[in-house]
């Protein structure tokens, strides 16, 4: 099963050729057959990963060509992992249970079979992207998840806020993906290769210059700012909750958006490759989770506040992966954990926030709003979504035994080399529990803000419930394959350069529970007791309220907004940043289409012109028409004789030419002069026609 | 006194073609001035004859070295047939409704031009040079004027004719002074005096270039050459449709074999580097390219199609010159393909002219509108003759012009063909317009041209020349390759 | 020699003044002759001066001088229709078609 | 420097020739324009005697005086009417015209007196009548031949043209 | 392969305007179904040809299938000479498809059906010569051939200024062509012994003096370039495809703009090494210029087909580019590519415009809004082809570019041009997307488009050839890239004489 592994990507890609030629017209049948599909993709993964599991995650590789030149081969293939293995078992799983949840949730929409068609392809696209072994065949299927995620988030494309939303998310993703491409040629100028373990093998034998690798990372990397969501390229995230909420479940949270974090932990041998790269993703990533988190604090949305959460968790990841990529590159024999921390966080995470997402779908369902503060005291009629919505955020906030709790402990314990990252990180954990907590007390308890609605809520269908209930198993069980105390626990299996042996380090531990306890405790003060009026502390800290509720005003003033000058970045992408960062569509597309309205200006009467200006010569010339075939026959015998005259003396004397132009000029003036004459004499005498 | 015994069967073409004509003008007076087409085709027929007995005849230099028939003017005196037999062929209409009495006076003052021309072609010596070119040129005054109550006719007369006699008479004044700086009248034995003049005296003077210029302005004006071009628009316009072709392809053949015996011929010497500030070159190169210019930009505006085709007859003169200025091998060759190439399509786009006229009385460019619909295979024929005048592939025109083109940068002027080559671009606006005229525009007045057989006639040989030759052009080429080594370069 | 030359060119020069300014047609033809003149005189001086072919320009000029006779012909038929047509011979009147 | 009679002849002649053919282009009487056309014509006759060609001479008063000159005196009277004498004869480019004139002329002169001209190697022929009599029969037969067909296509275009009856 | 396969492809489409002006004016279906068979003959054989070429020849660089040199005009050393090698025979194979294609599209015309399909037929042939030319006087002959029924079939069957769309075409493109005859003929004057034979003048060509070679190149190089069209010469495009019918604008985006590019890469890429490294930088640049602005303009347009239209100048400023760096094999690979696939997209955008224009009588992208409700299978295919237009992977315009981009980063000093061009790609996605939203996404306007009809079964035939290949070649491109190979890795070494 391992060496036909490069089947899964192809189960779903199959059910969605199926359904698009075949099935479109019979709904039950698509969706039926994309779910046997992926189901299927999942079995196959599950076989992997135990064949995995039994090779201490060697890695294998397959490859065919697609093209070759002697400059540059390219292929397509597979390099599993451990990382990979994994990978595969998160997307299928919450593939799998996004799919059977839709049952329930898009059950009365019209365009149902292409819903799934939409979904099979992303499968694959993802599936794809996982499993790539070089980087040419990453960005292929990185592009066709930006395609798929643009087609879900517009799929109620009569929403015009909805099909804005798409187009946002595929351009500003693009942007970064420019920058993918800079980096990719930047590899293959000098590396001549874009197969992962060729072009890493350059990298550390120091066949590429070091500033070159700087270069490259920073580069690749902005694939993974874009796609992920990470500052200062979030503004796509928030706004692609447009789409149906499995969608976002699935994409915008625990699988699409987690490709940067893999791409980051996939070429970390690259970002490894020099400090300062390394670093300036470490940057990001916190700035990111930071900016995210206190946004998340006072959004009323549902969805926005699990998306800015979304954006947070992940700059985490990447801050624990650009942190162990510092380590690396000060020291080959680390014993940072941020690899380990980073990537296990991405597994839990995805299993978390795809319940949270698919819970918070589970009441929109129900209510028929995404504003929290029209809900409110849904635990009674929606039990299971409450209790399964509980254990995500519990798990979210870093509770102990939760699986989140083990996989944040460890990106704390990453930071332990970094103070400022570490308080960073901490403060972000007790936002974090903040916010997951003001969210479940607002919609679950107290009483009903909205009568309305609360009386028309009722608990999902089975269809929903079924994957909420299997995504809460694995919010709490799934971690554990990563207890410290595990000998051959997820970082022996999953790992950078060597296994690694991990330390559970119990201060920490503390201190997290802590924080995060701190975090729930405030809120069920504030939200739930009432304590402490969440009004009075909005007005008390007024600026700091009205920063975070206006999203730090990203979208409304970006280019006025000064960003910390980021290492590494080019001013190319500072350029992009004041001028098109929230996307060519909305804020600054105002500027290119009057550019380009410019440039269709200057196109029509500057360029276009020229070439008319034939037209204008044929105007003057007309009037020296005029002048010279005057029908008067003595005028031809004169011009005639003329002109003999000053082709002789062009032709006799030594400054001809001039003389000539004389002539020319002196015959004209003459010729002008008795036109004048004779318009005076014509006048005066007699008409002598009989 | 005693006959020298000349080489009497060269000339027996044109002495045929003299007997016939004056035949057809008895059979005319003879008939009661009643048959049209009998006349015509009698004439036609004659030319026919005619050309069978050049080719069976030529070959040959008599008469005291005055007449040579050699290729190149075999080739050009089967332009001069060609082109009066489209002339009198599309003619039939004029002859029918216009002229009344004098048809046969008509058709034979065509064919005595065309024995001009014949003679003009053969003349290696300036006497019979201009007594050739005289006999080409009169008749043509008489029948520019054809037309006794149309005063636009009569106008084209008189122009033609002041401007006529006053060009003959500067070209004679070149000729004698030509004559007085080598003594002689013959155009090889004036080329060997020169030379000798030149390396006894070190210096010839600026009388020689007087007389170049002369001449140049004398048989500029047949050829329509700018600055000597002006009468040609309005002789153009007025004279009958067909003997406007006539003058436009015959004359102007005429004119250019005159021009390239004198210079190319008798002059090159001049051509060389030696003696380069005597060099004709660079004034028929300046004149060239401003007959491009001014020929083509001119033609754009104008909306009467044979003053439009006069203006671009202007122009394609001036992409003969850049052959002529060459003065190779390959330039004289490229002459005398383009010419026989503008034989079809000029003559071609004439004659269609005349039988539009002929129908509706009018030459507007605008009344074509339309045609493609209620004439196809006419409209058909005329833009295959407005491609090839501005040198689109596959008609001839594009070989003529890529050869004499190709005989330019050959000789170094490639400024010259630069802007010649540009020139047919804008060359190319105007010939399109009466295209797009025709297909573009909806047809809004739907007739039928009702073209006769003769009408036909003219226009399948013209159609099917330009698109064979243009096709294959290699035996005209290659004819007209070997007619240019009669020239000693 | 050079004499003779000179009062062809000085004819010639008068002749064509007269083309180029008589606004009658006759006027025109008239001095058209005066240019044929002119030239006559230059080919005959050559014959005499420069020699050469024997006298080539005097039948050079001999030629000329027919011609002439019949280009004058021609004008004047052309004159008679122009007075048919238009009533008068003045040929600045006579440009219906220019441009 | 003294004149030699031909010397003298010449210039008398060549006087009368350029105030009688200014006269031709200038005067506003069209009629006596072609009277000293005429007499133009008969002192371009004396120039080629001075130059040794009679035959040229006789031809020249016989064409020219004879046909031409009374021809065109035809056709004045046909054409001109006694009342437009007045107008003025000359067009408006006159200036020009003086312009163009006197720079051919000047041209003409300089060039010709730069110019390096044969040198006359034999004498004319004696009896030059004959010998172009001889010449026209032989060597130059063919211009003589065709010059007939020259005259008779004016000839008939001329009979054309001047047939009053509808063209 | 049969003898005298080339001659074939040009002198099929010949006999079928024959045989077409032959028929009776008014039997629309028997001319409509004869000229589809004239031109799907030569499909087939131009499909036969490049299976063929890719089983025995795609290994060598040589000419193959070469008919001649046999004398045509000896005079001029004129010859009638013809061969395929890698980088002609993908070219002929589009030339056939889209002719055939266009073909089927056009049977919709009612105006002079007659005339269409004849003129349409003598295109076909026209544009097969020019692949197939290897003497520069049957090349250029070709080369101006096409340009007459392209006249008549903008003039006659055009949009609304039809007539100044078609002399503007046929202008511009004459005026380019003009010093393409200089410098031929410059170049056959040059040669010793005097040639015209484009395969000599290879070989020979690189020893002539640099500042001919500059000057030739520079001609050639005006000629192409309009044909292209290269930023400044573009501004024909606009005018021409817009006014031109649906078919004529697939021919002149899909065959048409590629003669100026194969042009360069046949002739005067190789043949002026020395001129070529003198130009190579700024042609890159202009090739940078035409990419980002043909986006920003395609960005403001608001007429469907001129979007299509300023596309293809941002596009073919992808192979300017890609030519300019002409030491990479990937490079110029990815130029071909970009040729092909750009030939297989904007004819299938400019036959999907046709389609709605066909039904909307309008053009205007205002004027549309969620219509992927109405017709969602027309939607899907234009979806598909938006997609496949900016480089979305897995359709062949990713390939194209892709490889564009890293064969020109690796040039040496394309660093920053290259990575400069890479904006393109944003910029394409911004409009193409903005193009996709506002006609097919949003509200649906029932009242004013309730009775548009979906795409039918001929116009999806059309178009699903363009729709597999853009796919096929995207996904597996390695075949396409193995029959140029060779003789791209020839034409390098050709170039770094």
């Amino acid at each position: 099963m391992l060496e036909k592994a490069f089947f899964i990507p192809f189960y779903p890609l199959l059910a969605f050729l199926v359904i698009v030629f075949f099935t479109r017209w019979k709904e039950k049948l698509s969706s039926g057959i994309s779910i046997a599909m992926v189901l299927l993709g999942f079995l196959h993964s599950l076989a992997v990963l135990i064949a995995m599991l039994g090779r201490d995650g060697r890695p294998l590789e397959l490859a065919y060509t697609f093209i070759d030149h002697p400059s540059i081969k390219l292929e397509l293939g597979m390099w599993i992992d451990g990382l990979t293995a994994v990978m595969l078992m998160v997307v299928t799983i919450v593939s799998s249970c996004v799919q059977i949840y839709s049952l329930g949730y898009m059950k009365d929409d019209p365009r149902w079979s292409r819903y799934y068609s939409y979904l099979s392809l992303f499968t694959f696209s993802m599936l794809g992207l996982v499993i790539a072994n070089n980087f040419f065949m990453i960005f292929i299927f990185w592009e066709l998840v930006g395609l798929t995620s643009y087609l879900l988030i517009g799929f109620w494309f009569e929403k015009k806020s909805a099909s804005d939303a798409g187009k946002k998310a595929f351009i500003t993703t693009r942007i970064g993906d420019l920058g993918f491409i800079v980096g990719l040629m930047i590899l293959v100028a000098y590396a001549g290769t874009l197969n992962y373990q060729e072009v890493f093998a350059k990298v550390t034998s120091g066949a590429i210059p070091a500033n070159i690798i700087a270069l490259a990372g920073v580069f690749v990397f902005c694939g993974a700012v874009g796609k992920s969501a990470q500052f200062p390229l979030h503004v796509w995230l928030p706004d692609a909750m447009e789409g149906p909420t499995p969608v976002s479940a699935l994409i915008h949270a625990a699988t699409m958006v987690a490709a940067g974090v893999y791409l980051v932990a996939r070429a970390m041998t690259l970002f490894a490759g020099s400090a300062s790269a390394a670093m300036v993703i470490a940057v990001i990533g916190m700035i990111t989770s930071f900016i995210a988190a206190t946004i998340a604090l006072t959004q009323n949305d549902i969805k926005r506040v699990l998306a800015y959460s979304t954006c947070s968790q992940l700059g985490y990841m990447i801050m624990a992966l650009g942190l162990y990529g510092v380590d690396l590159a000060h020291d080959p024999h680390t014993h940072s954990v941020g690899y380990y921390a980073g990537t296990f966080h991405l597994m839990t995470h995805a299993f978390f926030k795809a319940l949270l997402f698919l819970g918070a779908g589970s009441v929109i369902h129900a209510v028929h709003t995404n504003d929290i503060n029209d809900m409110g005291g849904l635990s009674k009629k929606m039990k299971i979504t409450t209790t399964t919505f509980f254990i995500a955020s519990l798990s979210i906030a870093g509770i102990f035994p939760l699986s989140g709790f083990w996989s944040k402990d460890e990106i704390i314990a990453a930071t332990v080399h970094h103070p400022f990252f570490m308080t960073v990180t901490l403060l972000i954990a007790f936002m974090t529990a903040f916010y997951m907590f003001r969210l479940c007390f607002m919609t679950f308890t107290g009483e009903p803000r909205d009568k309305h609605r609360f009386e028309h809520a009722h608990e999902s269908p089975k269809s929903m419930t079924g994957p909420l209930i299997a995504l809460a198993f694995l919010s709490v069980f799934a971690g554990w394959v990563g207890l410290p105390w595990l000998k051959h626990g997820f970082s022996w299996f999953v790992y950078h350069g060597e296994h690694q042996v991990h330390h559970p380090n119990y201060i920490l531990m503390v201190v997290s529970t802590v924080v995060a306890l701190s975090g729930i405790g405030l809120a069920y003060l504030v939200y739930y007791k009432k304590a402490i009026s969440a009004d009075a502390i909005a007005e008390r800290f007024k600026p700091l309220y009205k920063l975070s509720f206006n999203k730090w005003y990203f979208d409304e003033i970006y280019d006025a907004v000064i960003i910390k000058p980021v290492l590494g970045f080019t001013r190319v992408l500072w350029w992009f940043d004041a001028n098109i960062i929230d996307g060519a569509v909305n804020g600054s597309g105002w500027l290119t289409v009057k550019w380009s309205d410019l440039k269709m200006w200057f196109d029509k009467y500057i360029i276009d012109g020229a070439v008319n200006g034939l037209g204008y010569i044929c105007q003057a010339g007309s009037w020296a028409l005029k002048f010279i075939q005057s029908g008067s026959v003595q005028f031809y015998a004169l011009f005639m004789l003329g002109s003999a005259v000053g082709f002789v003396i062009y032709r006799v004397t030594p400054d001809g030419f001039y003389y000539y132009l004389a002539g020319v000029v002196i015959l004209a003036l003459a010729r002008l002069l008795s036109r004048i004459s004779r318009t005076n004499r014509l006048k005066t005498e007699p008409d002598i026609e009989g | 006194m005693e006959m020298p015994a000349y080489n009497l069967r060269i000339i027996i073409p044109e002495v045929f073609l003299f007997i016939w004509a004056t035949l057809v003008i008895l059979l005319d007076l003879g008939t009661g001035r009643k048959n049209t087409k009998s006349l015509g085709w009698t004439a036609m027929f004659g030319l026919l004859i005619t050309g069978v007995l050049l080719c069976v005849t030529w070959g040959g230099i008599t008469f005291n070295n005055m007449y040579t028939s050699d290729a190149l003017s075999v080739l050009f005196k089967v332009i001069f047939l060609g082109a009066a037999f489209m002339a009198i062929g599309s003619s039939f209409g004029i002859l029918t409704d216009k002229i009344k009495n004098h048809r046969g006076e008509y058709i034979g003052l065509i064919l005595y031009s065309t024995v001009g021309m014949m003679f003009l072609a053969s003349s290696s010596e300036l006497i019979s040079l201009y007594i050739g070119l005289e006999l080409t040129t009169i008749p043509l005054f008489i029948l520019a004027a054809f037309f006794k109550d149309d005063r636009l006719s009569v106008e084209a007369g008189l122009k033609y004719f002041v401007v006529g006699a006053f060009s003959s008479a500067i070209l004679l004044y070149g000729l004698s002074l030509l004559y007085g700086l080598t003594g002689t009248t013959d155009i090889v034995q004036m080329k060997i005096n020169l030379s000798l003049l030149f390396l006894s005296y070190g210096k010839i003077g600026p009388g020689l270039i007087l007389a170049i210029v002369m001449i140049i302005a004398g048989i500029g004006f047949k050829l329509a050459l700018v600055p000597f071009h002006m009468w040609a628009p309005d002789v153009y316009q007025g004279s009958p449709t067909p003997i406007t072709g006539f003058l436009s392809v015959g004359s102007k053949a005429a004119g250019i074999i005159a021009f390239s015996r004198i210079f190319v011929n008798g002059l090159i010497a001049f051509a060389d580097s030696v003696m380069k500030p005597l060099d004709w070159g660079i004034i028929v190169a300046v004149m060239a390219a401003a007959a491009m210019i001014w020929g083509n930009l001119a033609a754009i505006r104008q909306d009467n199609i044979k003053r439009m085709l006069a203006f671009s007859s202007i122009a394609q003169i001036g992409y003969i010159m850049v052959g002529m200025v060459s003065a190779s091998e390959l330039g004289i060759a490229s002459i005398g393909y383009y010419m026989f190439l503008y034989l079809f399509a000029n003559m071609g786009a004439f004659a269609a002219a005349t039988f539009f006229g002929d129908r509706t009385g009018s030459d507007k460019i605008t009344r074509y509108a339309g045609l493609s619909q209620s004439s196809p295979a006419f409209a058909a024929c005329l833009s295959v003759f407005m491609l090839s005048l501005a040198g689109i592939p596959p008609m001839g025109g594009f070989a003529a012009k890529y050869l004499v083109f190709a005989a330019g940068i050959q000789a170094g002027y490639t400024w010259l063909v630069i802007l010649g080559l540009l020139m047919a671009v804008v060359s190319l606006y105007y010939y399109a317009n009466v295209v797009k005229v025709m297909y573009f525009a909806p047809s809004e007045s739907i007739f039928d041209l009702k073209l006769s057989f003769t009408a036909r006639l003219v226009l399948a040989i013209a159609v099917v020349g330009v698109i064979i030759f243009g096709v294959y052009p290699e035996p005209i080429i290659k004819f007209a390759l070997d007619s240019a080594t009669a020239f000693a370069f | 020699m050079l004499q003779y030359l000179a009062l062809a060119a000085i004819l010639f020069a008068i002749g064509v003044f007269g083309v180029l300014t008589r606004r009658n047609a006759i006027g025109i033809l008239m001095s058209l002759e005066l240019m044929f003149n002119a030239v006559n005189i230059n080919l005959v001086t050559f014959n005499k001066y420069v020699g050469g072919d024997v006298l080539a320009g005097q039948i050079f000029s001999l030629f000329v001088i027919v011609i002439a006779a019949a280009e004058a012909v021609v004008g004047l038929a052309i004159v008679l229709l122009l007075y048919r047509n238009w009533r008068g011979i003045d040929v600045d009147r006579i440009n219906v078609m220019k441009w | 420097m003294e004149f030699s009679p031909s010397q003298l002849i010449f210039y008398l002649l060549s006087f009368i020739i350029i105030v009688s053919s200014i006269y031709v282009v200038t005067l506003k009487n069209i009629f006596h324009s072609a009277i000293f056309l005429i007499l133009t014509l008969f002192s371009v006759a004396g120039i080629f005697i001075l130059l040794g060609a009679e035959f040229l001479a006789v031809s020249q008063v016989l064409i020219y005086v004879g046909a031409v000159s009374v021809l065109m005196i035809f056709a004045i009277m046909l054409t001109s009417r006694l009342a437009s004498k007045k107008i003025v004869q000359s067009n408006e480019q006159v200036t020009t015209a003086i312009f163009i004139c006197a720079g051919f002329l000047l041209i003409s002169l300089g060039s010709f007196a730069n110019t390096v001209w044969r040198v006359n190697t034999e004498p004319l022929p004696e009896n030059n009548i004959m010998t172009i009599g001889q010449l026209l029969m032989t060597d130059y037969v063919l211009p003589f031949e065709v010059v007939s067909i020259v005259l008779l296509a004016a000839l008939i275009g001329a009979i054309v043209l001047s047939r009053k009856a509808g063209a | 392969m049969f003898e005298y396969a080339l001659s074939s492809l040009i002198f099929i489409p010949v006999i079928g305007f024959i045989v077409v002006m032959f028929l009776p004016k008014d039997n629309f279906g028997l001319i409509r179904w004869t000229s589809a068979l004239f031109s799907f003959v030569p499909f087939v054989i131009s499909v036969w040809l490049t299976y063929d070429y890719f089983i025995l020849h795609s290994s060598s660089a040589a000419m193959v299938y070469v008919e001649g040199p046999f004398t045509w005009i000896p005079a001029l050393n004129a010859q009638y000479f013809l061969g395929v090698d890698g980088i002609s025979v993908p070219m002929l194979f589009l030339t056939g498809l889209l002719g055939f294609l266009s073909i089927l599209a056009s049977f919709n015309i009612v105006k002079r059906v007659k005339e269409y399909f004849a003129f349409f037929l003598l295109l076909i042939a026209g544009m097969m010569g020019v692949f197939c030319a290897l003497d520069f006087f049957l090349f250029y002959v070709f080369w101006e051939v096409m340009l007459v029924p392209m006249y008549f079939l903008i003039g006659i069957w055009g949009g609304p200024r039809k007539e100044y769309a078609a002399i503007k075409f046929f202008l511009y493109t004459l005026f380019g062509s003009i010093f393409m005859l200089v410098a031929i003929l410059v170049l056959y004057f040059t040669s010793e012994p005097h040639t015209l034979n484009m395969l000599t003048l290879i070989q020979t060509a690189p020893a002539f003096s640099r500042s001919l070679q500059i000057m030739c190149f520079a001609f050639f190089f005006i000629a192409f370039a309009i044909k292209v069209p290269v930023w400044p010469f573009h501004t024909w495009l606009p005018d021409a495809h817009v006014e031109a019918p649906t078919a004529v604008s697939v021919i002149l985006a899909g065959v048409l703009l590629k003669m100026g590019t194969y042009g360069m890469l046949r002739i005067s890429w190789p043949m002026f090494p020395e001129a070529l490294r003198y130009f190579a930088v700024p042609i890159a640049l202009l090739g940078l210029i035409a990419i980002i602005y043909g986006a920003l303009v395609s960005m403001a347009q608001k007429d469907l087909k001129k979007l299509v239209a300023y596309s293809s100048v941002s596009h073919m400023g992808y192979c300017m580019l890609a030519l300019g760096a002409y030491s990479s094999v990937t490079a110029l690979a990815g130029c071909m590519f970009q040729m092909v696939s750009h030939g297989l997209i904007t004819g299938a955008l400019f036959l999907l415009v046709g389609v709605l224009y066909d039904r909307a009588h309008t053009r205007e992208i205002a004027a549309f809004g969620g219509l992927g409700v109405k017709i969602p299978v027309y939607t899907g295919l234009m979806v598909l082809f938006s997609m496949a237009s900016l480089g979305l992977p897995g359709m062949s315009g990713f390939v194209s570019e892709f490889m564009v981009f890293i064969g020109a980063f690796s040039h040496p000093g394309f660093m920053v041009i290259t990575a400069l061009a890479v904006l393109g790609v944003v910029l394409t996605a911004g409009y193409m997307l903005r193009m996709v939203q506002r006609v097919f996404l949003g509200e649906f306007n029932l009242a004013k488009w309730g009775g548009l009809t979906e795409i039918n079964f001929r116009e999806i035939v059309t178009v699903a050839p363009l729709a597999i290949l853009t796919i096929a070649i995207g996904v597996y491109p390695a075949p396409l890239s193995n029959l140029m190979r060779a003789t791209l890795e020839n034409l390098i070494n050709l170039m770094a004489r």
